[in-house]
């Protein structure tokens, strides 16, 4: 068994109006110095050790993400 | 990544390299089309310009394949048909007095392309856009509606389309507070490439408001104002940047530029409330939205419109992204802007409003007394044209049609033909058949995405016939609307289909107790290039014309999309048809459905 | 005396004007308040109506409840001020800690918009003295995250100090723990729930006027005649 | 400036849907031996190099994430 992480962001080009209203938010809450804010989403998987890289990046591109507006990139990660 | 400013296009340059290539077959222009843009500039165009002019020429901006034939409408309306009529066909929305001081209008427009790329977006920006719309009238949106076409139910695709669009409408729609008060879904394998997604919306305004795109007086400034402009929806527009000069390799980058637009309902939520505080203020000479052709638009129409020229600063604009050029920001697509023109005094009042509601509003330019439209960039001049050779001199074509020799066929195809159950067995085999017709299913798995309550106003939404939605609470007015067609009739006899879809609005409007005033459509065909599609594209309008002279009630407005198919195989032909009835008392509505209380009497009228 | 009761407006707040038709049906004077003022403009009671405040981004509640009116909101409840927030204000006062628990996304994961019948749990609040115990009421539901999550202790002291208000008749519309549709403070006199009482007001435009015993319990508890 | 990644997830114990119908499509598609699948939210921050970790901390608990529902893990990347 492996966990793999999986983050899927807009890509850089498309508006991104969540990361928008969060980066105008916080100055009203008192925190400066944050120029930028971009949200994406982010999945953790347990998968099988039979399941590779191919099939993961099929999983990420064909389901996970929308590859229209979005970028993603996977990690294994050590647990 | 910046493109290097030594290379802009100015129109210096362009009378200085009259022979320079210019991608213009790439941006869709004709060769004779761009031929007759260097007569009216008398030079070739710049970038800039060659980017206003073919996005603006093009079949969706331009109506050249139906302009020709939608003459009818306005040729078959009678003074009498006119006579409620306050806006009609040429403004942004059609729009109706319907008593008590009370204007209404209404539209419906198409997104059926970009829904197939990206169905939640492009089916939430196609509402955003009918609302900014709407919104330009002057008039506070009501609610929407939204007819839809699909590939068979279970087809592959549509499993990908059909969920995502429907999010789509839902997640904009809802989240800017519009009650969703009627629509269609339809299956058809004809629609399994090319999905249509048509979005109607419904506004009013006190009559004496109506705000038409204008921009006249002389010092009138220009204000953009709403969201940041992006590199949204600009995708053709890139080959300017690398084709033209051959330029680097690094300007090549921007090639795959995304050709999706992503809506933002909050902001456009927002600039509602905004717009309508600045109507209300009465700090607005006129306004447009940005909807197709971006800035292009916005610009050669307001100037178009009003009686002088107008200067645009296109370094004041807001940016979204890093380097774009001066042909990119003219194009894009991105949503949620409007564009007004204010009198210098009130420019203040304009701007501390659009402070209150957090929007960005940037004066970018103002009217002259000229007789151009001249944009500069960077301080030197990159468009210098005739505002009305952008927005209204476009091209006209008269394209050949002709009834298809398959239509003899089609037509000969009768129900005779068909088998019918004779047995007990067959009989169930039929009945089960048609219940477990997606055509025939509950259309709650949709509806239910669908906030019809919001605003508190509605009084007929699914499963009603019509939308009904109360738009005077003091006097109980109301408006009803209901969108109809079933394209096989239409397919069948173009010319009667599209009566029939007239005559079923108007019944569901009808039935509701609404009294049915006005009539608006979406036409939705394929390729005009094809004798056929255009034949069933004339018919179909004399049909529409002639049905609303009959009934009288006048065609106010309506959008066409055309090039509508999969390969060589066209839809069926489409003409959605949107019917807005008035009711002076809401509470005399008649809900749908009958058996409410025992004893009700049951009566067949017609035959 | 009539009762003055405030609605909050937020960017992005929908159903505002919605809210104000309700307070002024029960008989009362309905006063908008403005998110970037703090100052409550003498209101006896408040509502934190539905909507996409900031268009949900984030998460739905999560920037409204930092707006300077609701600092004043929170000040006002301590001081026993009944306060009903509806759907999108349910949100915001749970992400604003005056309600416990929080709100996630429907477990089938579409908006879901239908005609909702709701049992009232708990008559003795300040905003459903008007109801039966036990009476069903039809209020339309309509939201995407209008799931109640709470962790275990939470749900049982709710249930065990009778905190639950309304709860879903039928079958769980959105995944819901204990089919919890609003739930109240420990005095009862700040209230949440998903489903929206101002759309019920008038069977002219909603299924029922069920809801309007909602404001009217509220000047009940204000002690107000209407 | 450095770049910050936050990284929300529903705790362990809160029910996630959004992560089981992803987990449950993927079998339909095709892909097997995906066991779980979590789904939470990522941010990716650009920060004036001012910005201290307590600060970072302070944001994520007490707006990026609700603690009644999210945990959250914060990490500078470098760029
Ligand atoms: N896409 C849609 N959006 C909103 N309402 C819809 C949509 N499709 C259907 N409806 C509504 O659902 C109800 C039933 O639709 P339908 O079965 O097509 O009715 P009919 O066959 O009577 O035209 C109608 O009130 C219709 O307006």
């Amino acid at each position: 068994m492996a966990r793999v992480v999986v983050d899927v962001m807009p890509k850089p080009e498309i508006l991104d109006p969540q990361g928008q209203a969060v980066a105008g938010a916080l100055p009203r809450l008192g925190f400066d110095g944050v120029t930028e804010v971009r949200q994406g989403k982010h999945f953790e998987l347990e998968v099988d050790d039979s399941v590779d890289d191919d099939t993961l990046a099929k999983i990420a591109e064909g389901f996970l993400a929308n590859p229209v507006i979005e970028d993603w990139t996977i990690r294994r990660v050590e647990q | 990544m910046a493109t290097d400013t030594t290379l802009t296009d100015t129109t210096a340059r362009a009378a200085e390299t009259p022979d320079a290539p210019q991608p213009y077959a790439e941006l869709g222009l004709a060769d004779d089309e761009y031929q007759r843009i260097r007569e009216i500039l008398g030079r070739r165009p710049t970038e800039a310009e060659l980017a206003m002019y073919s996005v603006m020429w093009s079949e969706h901006c331009s109506y050249k394949s139906s302009k020709r034939h939608l003459g009818y409408f306005g040729d078959t309306t009678t003074a009498e048909m006119r006579e409620k009529m306050l806006a009609g066909i040429g403004e942004n929305a059609g729009v109706v007095d319907v008593g008590d001081g009370w204007a209404v209008t209404f539209k419906v427009e198409s997104h059926n392309h970009p829904s197939y790329v990206e169905p939640y977006q492009g089916a939430a920006t196609g509402v955003g856009g009918i609302v900014r719309d709407i919104l330009a009238m002057g008039a506070r949106p009501l609610a929407v509606a939204d007819p839809l076409r699909f590939g068979p139910a279970d087809a592959e695709d549509t499993r990908r389309v059909l969920p995502g669009v429907v999010a789509g409408v839902a997640g904009y729609g809802n989240c800017l507070g519009l009650p969703n008060v009627g629509g269609e879904v339809v299956f058809d394998r004809t629609y399994a490439g090319n999905p249509l997604v048509n979005a109607m919306c419904v506004g009013a305004m006190r009559a004496e408001d109506l705000h038409l795109a204008h921009a006249s007086g002389t010092g009138n400034k220009i204000i953009l104002f709403g969201a940041r402009t992006g590199l949204d929806g600009i995708g053709g527009v890139s080959v300017l940047a690398s084709a033209t000069f051959d330029g680097d390799e690094s300007a090549g980058g921007r090639k795959k530029l995304p050709s999706v637009q992503v809506g933002d309902p909050f902001t456009e939520k927002v600039l509602i409330e905004c717009c309508l505080e600045l109507f209300a203020k009465d700090v607005v000479v006129g306004i447009q939205d940005l909807g197709g052709a971006g800035l292009s638009c916005a610009t050669s129409e307001l100037a178009a419109a009003g009686d002088g020229g107008m200067y645009i600063d296109l370094d004041r604009v807001p940016l979204r992204a890093e380097g774009m050029t001066a042909a990119e920001i003219l194009s894009s697509e991105s949503q949620e802007r409007m564009c007004a023109v204010v009198a210098p005094s009130d420019v203040d009042a304009f701007m501390e409003i659009c402070r209150k509601w957090d929007v960005i509003a940037t004066e970018i330019g103002e009217v002259t007394d000229g007789a151009n439209l001249v944009i500069n960039w960077h301080g030197e001049t990159v468009v210098d044209v005739p505002p009305r050779t952008v927005a209204h001199q476009g091209p006209v074509y008269d394209r050949p049609y002709a009834r298809p020799a398959s239509q003899d066929d089609i037509q000969s195809a009768t129900p005779d033909s068909l088998t019918r159950p004779s047995t007990p067995d067959e009989l169930r085999d039929t009945l089960l058949r048609l219940v477990s017709s997606p055509d025939l299913a509950s259309r709650d798995w949709v509806t239910q995405q669908y906030d019809r309550y919001v605003r508190g106003n509605t009084v007929l939404a699914q499963p009603a016939d019509s939308g009904m939605i109360r738009v005077d609470e003091s006097t109980s007015r109301g408006v009803a609307v209901s969108t109809d067609c079933n394209s096989r009739y239409v397919y069948l006899d173009p010319y009667r289909g599209a009566q029939l879809a007239l005559a079923e609005a108007y019944r569901n409007v009808a039935t509701g107790g609404a009294q049915p005033l006005a009539v608006t459509n979406c036409l939705n065909f394929g390729s005009p290039e094809d004798p056929g599609v255009m034949w069933q594209f004339e018919r179909a309008v004399h049909g529409l014309a002639d049905g609303c002279a009959e009934l009288g009630v006048p065609v106010t407005g309506g959008n066409v999309s055309f090039y509508n198919q999969t390969g060589d195989t066209a839809i069926l032909p489409t003409p959605v048809v949107g019917v807005l009835g008035v009711i002076d008392d809401v509470r005399r509505r008649i809900p749908t459905g009958i058996g409410n209380e025992p004893g009700e009497s049951l009566l067949l009228l017609g035959d | 005396m009539t009762a003055r009761i405030g609605v909050i407006t937020f960017p992005g707040t929908l159903d505002d004007v919605d809210a104000a038709r309700a307070v002024r049906y029960s008989g009362a004077e309905a006063v908008s308040l403005w998110h970037a003022d703090a100052d409550l403009h003498g209101v006896d009671a408040v509502v934190v109506p539905g909507g996409f405040s900031y268009g949900d981004y984030l998460r739905c509640g999560a920037i409204a409840r930092f707006a300077p009116v609701m600092t004043s909101v929170i000040d006002a409840a301590a001081k026993g001020m009944p306060v009903l927030g509806i759907c999108n204000g349910f949100q915001i006062l749970c992400e604003a800690g005056l309600l416990p628990g929080a709100l996630v996304r429907n477990d089938k994961l579409h908006f879901v918009c239908r005609d909702q019948w709701l049992r009232v749990e708990n008559n003795t609040t300040a905003w459903s003295t008007r109801y039966d115990s036990g009476a069903e009421v039809l209020i339309p539901l309509k939201s995407g995250e209008g799931s109640y999550m709470a962790d275990k202790p939470t749900l049982e002291r709710l249930e065990g100090d009778g905190r639950v208000v309304f709860r879903y008749v039928g079958e769980n519309p959105n995944g819901s723990r204990s089919d919890i549709a609003g739930v109240a403070d420990e005095r009862g006199r700040v209230v949440g729930l998903m489903p929206h009482p101002e759309h019920a007001i008038d069977a002219l435009t909603g299924p029922s006027d069920d809801g309007l015993g909602m404001f009217y319990s509220a000047l009940d508890a204000l002690g107000v005649a209407a």
